[in-house]
């Protein structure tokens, strides 16, 4: 559904990877693989349009996506190193905050399910500053649990989670696909999912 | 000799101090409405009229004990603040944040009185005195002193920033003071100039030093309602709160 | 309509939470504004004559900068954590979360300090009819100041020299806002009437409501990729 | 008393919007500064209630 | 006093390195001088008797602006990335640390003001004694400004208004700066001689430079913890 | 060597830990275990005497950490999940930049050395702001090879690191602990490391 012919991408005078072809269907997760400034995280946010290719196409259901723009971003999220997560909300209202930029209201028993999801009962009201690392992202990540969307593209998303949030993430991947949607993903620990496609970036 | 500092640490606990702030309350308030009933009898029915400002001049019974008491309190706050610094009690940062609400409604209340009467006396509401000047900036560093604590959430914290801002303030008042009075006397320009009071009578003189008592008296009793709020606010996860007839008693 | 609106009232209502969240963010820029005014009169002396006759300038540099200080703030904190980002993958098409962010920065800097001006203007004395002026004219200025430096502010974005360079670029721009605002107040206190100084104010507004979210979205693009 | 009537009290010899002003704007916030700050008071006492009524429920 | 000299002078060397990279900073704090002084012209009017009046107010109010501008980047990048958790944890102790800052955005700020002023003030139609009067005031307040500045940075480190929250604590304690700066140069201009005036900012300096970098430290150990 | 008795640590109104002991000697490495959100950062913050316990005492050598002060702090080197490291500098300015700070003049052979070491040959004069995730965590790393220090402790050295630096760095704190060094740090991931003492923190 997700397919790029030729990607290539250049930084500074550094030419990353070229001819960089990939393709993922309903029900597949791809795994990006590579070493440090392979070029994973340039990959993934050309994936998701943030920036152009140097070279190559990248088609969703067949069509470009420059083409497509607001119905290709409809059906995707995307999770980077950052985490739009506003240190001065609460988690609480991060996630409703969040849900209305993608145009849509958040019920409010949903946030909360969604926040006990990923382990933070107790801290929905405590401004996302006074959160540990691991809860941070716990907080980036449970937009996963609410926002229906078909691609998701996560950039290293086991980061700073403990054993157990990595198993329960892990589980929420695997629902998604085998729910017949898609996944890209990053991650340099080993993880907990079976077969997925792997791609090597880089070197 | 040992003995009486120990006493004296003893109310300085927030535990003990919480009860005999809500004895003392009363009384403060007593004397505040006592004083205030007197203090308006002179200003409104014991004083004259003045031959040259005729009833306006009447703003001066709480136009002054407003200004004195918001340069009063700021110090007393900056004391509270560096004796916490010093001894880390943390009753001194409780006081200190207790007392700055007060303070800047005191600086204000000078602000809008003088206003209020330099518009009939002089025809401007505001002009550039070195009075007027320096109480303005005393305003300022109240606000500045408050909006700094409500910025910090962590109350350990905002008493420690607030104490080295209301120390570096204090040391910096009398500084501003002068510093506004020489310049305004240095090229005082040919606008208008405070014009002395009059010589006061002795039922003035009163009548203002009454007036102050009352503001004072009413300082103390907003100021230690206000520390009651705090120190409940700061250590209500404490088994001694939890006690509390208050927080025990059947009341909804 | 409502599908034009609805972005731009979710973002106003996102950032006026985060504003009150920041509470002092609001109530500092004010003060600002007030003690920048105040110190005018401290570093050029206080005769009553000569500061009526700067008031109107002194007022309209002050609120200048006190919109251009916010102005850093605008799209900085969601350019660091990735809001930014998330905006541009909204399905909303991110010229209207863009407009919905400047009206937000004007309810939060520009309206207060048009309804505080008058109390400074009492400070220079001022009269009634001046002061009526000067708050019309602010009413129109403010929000070009902020639509002209949300441009600037997008321009500058996640540049190594961000703030100050911010303000190189955005007073030169804010200029004609200058010009036309304290000289309405000046005409009008030389009995030569407002009304050309406001019309010129309304028509830079009009045209800034129109072209500026459009290159504040363009410049936003470009700092992201 | 150097007051013939109430009206004269009230205009304060062509004062009355300077004078009252002042005062007004004095009492007022004379009485709403210490009504803020038992509120303040009660409404942290209010929580501590409900939260001990909560414990009180809570199984254990 | 090697001891004590060697790591200010590590921490002004690593400043300045800083400040080259990011390039436009130093620049653009200058530009914004210049163009704040520019604006009153362009607010005011140009009668040259006038302007000539408000010079030296305005320039200092422009410095002092300048100056400020730059506070909130004097910690802020070092307590985000972290830096500033190592100060506390080096070796030498972080009252010298801490003053090699302030020194740091002395030169990098202060400094280029006090040497473009006299441009400024010739474009206001000042004579050439008032200039000079007016660089040494520059000479003794800027300094001052940058020690008062920092106890502001320090203080409101890491809080959410922070940049604007700076500026409400930090200009109540420019006043006295202002007034005898400003006033040196008026008091020249007008005859009286500055002398009292200078020796007065010089005072105030000596006060500065022993009082600042202690509570400044205070305040960061505060803002760490 | 280094030894802590009845810690405590209070966060707003959550008492994260309470009568914590813990005691490393020489040649012996830590690792600090527990959820996220369970206390480990703010215990090594506290270690590292960054901010003080609620109750307990920290030992250095028999005293008490608060009387060493600088003696201390000389023999500390502390990595938290900020870098101290700036964005606008290249990683050889950055090395030589914080070896000035703790108050030594760091070789430029030794430094490079140090940068090759952790994998950032050819991105030495690069500012850091353009590097991945990894090498900036390895920009911050490369502090451990030129510092000299006896007691090292690191809050997940181990984030966004490849297989390849998870390797080196892991052989790093070996080399340390083993010449009489002390380690003591967090980790969520699976960590190449014999033997060490655990903690566990929270819970
Ligand atoms: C906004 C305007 C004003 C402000 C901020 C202000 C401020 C102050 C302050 C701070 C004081 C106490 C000074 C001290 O004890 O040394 C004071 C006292 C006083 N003010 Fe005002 N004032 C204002 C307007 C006026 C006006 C218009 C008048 C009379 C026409 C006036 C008459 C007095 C008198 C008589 C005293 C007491 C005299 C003394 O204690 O030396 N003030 N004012
Ligand atoms: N201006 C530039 N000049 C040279 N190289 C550059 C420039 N900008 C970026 N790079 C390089 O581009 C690469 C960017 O890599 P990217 O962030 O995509 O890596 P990654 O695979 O996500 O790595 P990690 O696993 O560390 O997250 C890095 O190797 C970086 O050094
Ligand atoms: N003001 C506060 N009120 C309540 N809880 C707080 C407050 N500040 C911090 N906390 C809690 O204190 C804990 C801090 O944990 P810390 O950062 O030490 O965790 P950690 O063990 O390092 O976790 P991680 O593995 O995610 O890095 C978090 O659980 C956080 O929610
Ligand atoms: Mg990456
Ligand atoms: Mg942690």
């Amino acid at each position: 559904m997700l397919s790029a012919t030729a990607l290539s991408c250049i930084r500074g005078e550094r030419r990353l990877f070229s001819g960089l072809d990939l393709d993922v269907g309903p029900g597949e997760w791809l795994h990006v693989q590579g070493e440090n400034g392979a070029g994973k995280t340039s990959l993934l946010r050309i994936l998701a349009s943030l920036s152009p290719p140097a070279e190559g196409e990248i088609r969703w259901r067949g069509e470009p996506i420059a083409h497509l723009a607001e119905d290709y971003r409809r059906e995707l999220l995307f999770l980077g190193h950052h985490g739009a997560v506003k240190e001065e909300l609460t988690p609480y209202e991060n996630l409703i905050l969040a849900a209305r930029l993608d145009g849509s209201e958040l019920d409010e028993v949903e946030a909360l399910k969604a926040l006990a999801r990923f382990g933070l009962r107790g801290r929905e009201d405590l401004a996302v500053r006074f959160l540990s690392a691991g809860q941070k992202r716990r907080v980036l990540l449970a937009r996963l649990a609410v926002r229906k969307a078909t691609l998701w593209i996560l950039d290293e998303p086991f980061t700073a989670l403990d054993v157990k949030a990595v198993e329960m993430l892990s589980g929420l991947i695997v629902e998604h696909v085998t729910q017949g949607g898609i996944a890209i993903l990053t991650s340099h620990q080993a993880i907990p999912l079976p077969n997925g496609k792997i791609i090597m970036v880089g070197a | 000799m040992s003995n009486r500092i120990v006493n004296w640490f003893k109310y300085a606990s927030p535990q003990s101090f919480y009860p005999l702030a809500g004895k003392l309350i009363p009384w403060f308030w007593a004397l505040a409405i006592v004083f205030t009933v007197a203090g308006l009898y002179i200003t409104f029915f014991a004083a004259p009229t003045d031959f040259q400002q005729g009833e306006g001049y009447r703003i001066i019974f709480i136009h002054v004990p407003a200004a004195w008491m918001s340069m009063f309190i700021y110090i007393v706050m900056a004391g509270w603040a560096g004796l916490g610094l010093a001894l880390n009690t943390r009753l001194s940062g409780m006081m200190a944040q207790a007392l700055a609400p007060t303070g800047a409604i005191m600086a204000f209340l000078s602000l809008w009185t003088g206003a209020f009467w330099g518009k009939p006396m002089w025809g401007a509401w505001w002009v550039w005195d070195a009075r007027l000047t320096s109480a303005l900036i005393l305003f300022f560093l109240y606000i500045g002193f408050i909006a700094l604590q409500a910025a910090i959430d962590d109350p350990r914290r905002a008493d420690k920033a607030g104490a080295i801002l209301a120390l570096v303030g204090v040391v910096n008042v009398p500084i501003i003071y002068f510093s506004v009075k020489w310049w305004n006397t240095l090229h005082q320009g040919a606008s208008v100039s405070l014009t002395k009071a009059p010589t006061m009578a002795a039922t003035m003189l009163w009548g203002m030093l009454i007036m102050a008592l009352a503001f004072w008296m009413y300082s103390i009793a907003v100021a230690l309602t206000r520390v009651r709020a705090i120190i409940l606010e700061r250590e209500a996860h404490t088994e001694w709160v939890k006690d509390l007839p208050e927080v025990q008693g059947a009341k909804q | 309509m409502n599908a034009t609106l609805a972005p731009i009232l979710a973002i106003i209502r996102r950032d006026l939470l985060l504003a009150m969240r920041r509470k002092s963010e609001v109530l500092t820029a004010l003060f600002f504004f007030i003690i920048v005014v105040s110190l005018f009169p401290l570093g050029i002396g206080p005769e009553t004559a000569l500061l009526r006759k700067i008031a109107p300038g002194v007022i309209w540099v002050a609120a200048l900068l006190a919109t251009m200080l916010g102005l850093a703030r605008l799209f900085a904190p969601d350019h660091a954590d990735g809001t930014l980002e998330q905006m541009v993958l909204s399905p909303s098409p991110l010229g209207l979360l863009i407009t919905g962010k400047i009206a937000a920065h004007w309810i939060t800097t520009g309206l207060p300090l048009v309804l505080l001006a008058p109390v400074l203007g009492i400070q220079f004395d001022l009269d009634g009819g001046a002061l009526g002026i000067m708050v019309v004219a602010l009413l129109l200025g403010t929000p070009l100041l902020s639509l002209i430096g949300a441009i600037g502010a997008a321009l500058t974005l996640g540049l190594r020299g961000g703030g100050v360079l911010l303000s190189l670029l955005v007073l030169p721009l804010y200029v004609p806002a200058l010009i036309f605002g304290a000289g309405a107040v000046e005409a009008h206190i030389s009995g030569l009437g407002a009304g050309g100084h406001l019309s010129l104010l309304a028509a830079l507004l009009a045209l800034a409501v129109f072209f500026a979210p459009w290159a504040t979205t363009a410049a936003l693009r470009i700092a992201i990729e | 008393m150097n007051w013939e009537s109430p009206a004269a009290f009230f205009a304060m010899g062509g004062y009355g919007l300077y004078v009252w002003g002042s005062f007004g704007v004095c009492a007022v916030l004379m009485i709403v500064e210490p009504i803020l700050a038992s509120k303040r008071r009660k409404d942290i006492l209010r929580s501590l209630r409900r939260e001990r009524i909560a414990e009180q429920l809570d199984p254990q």
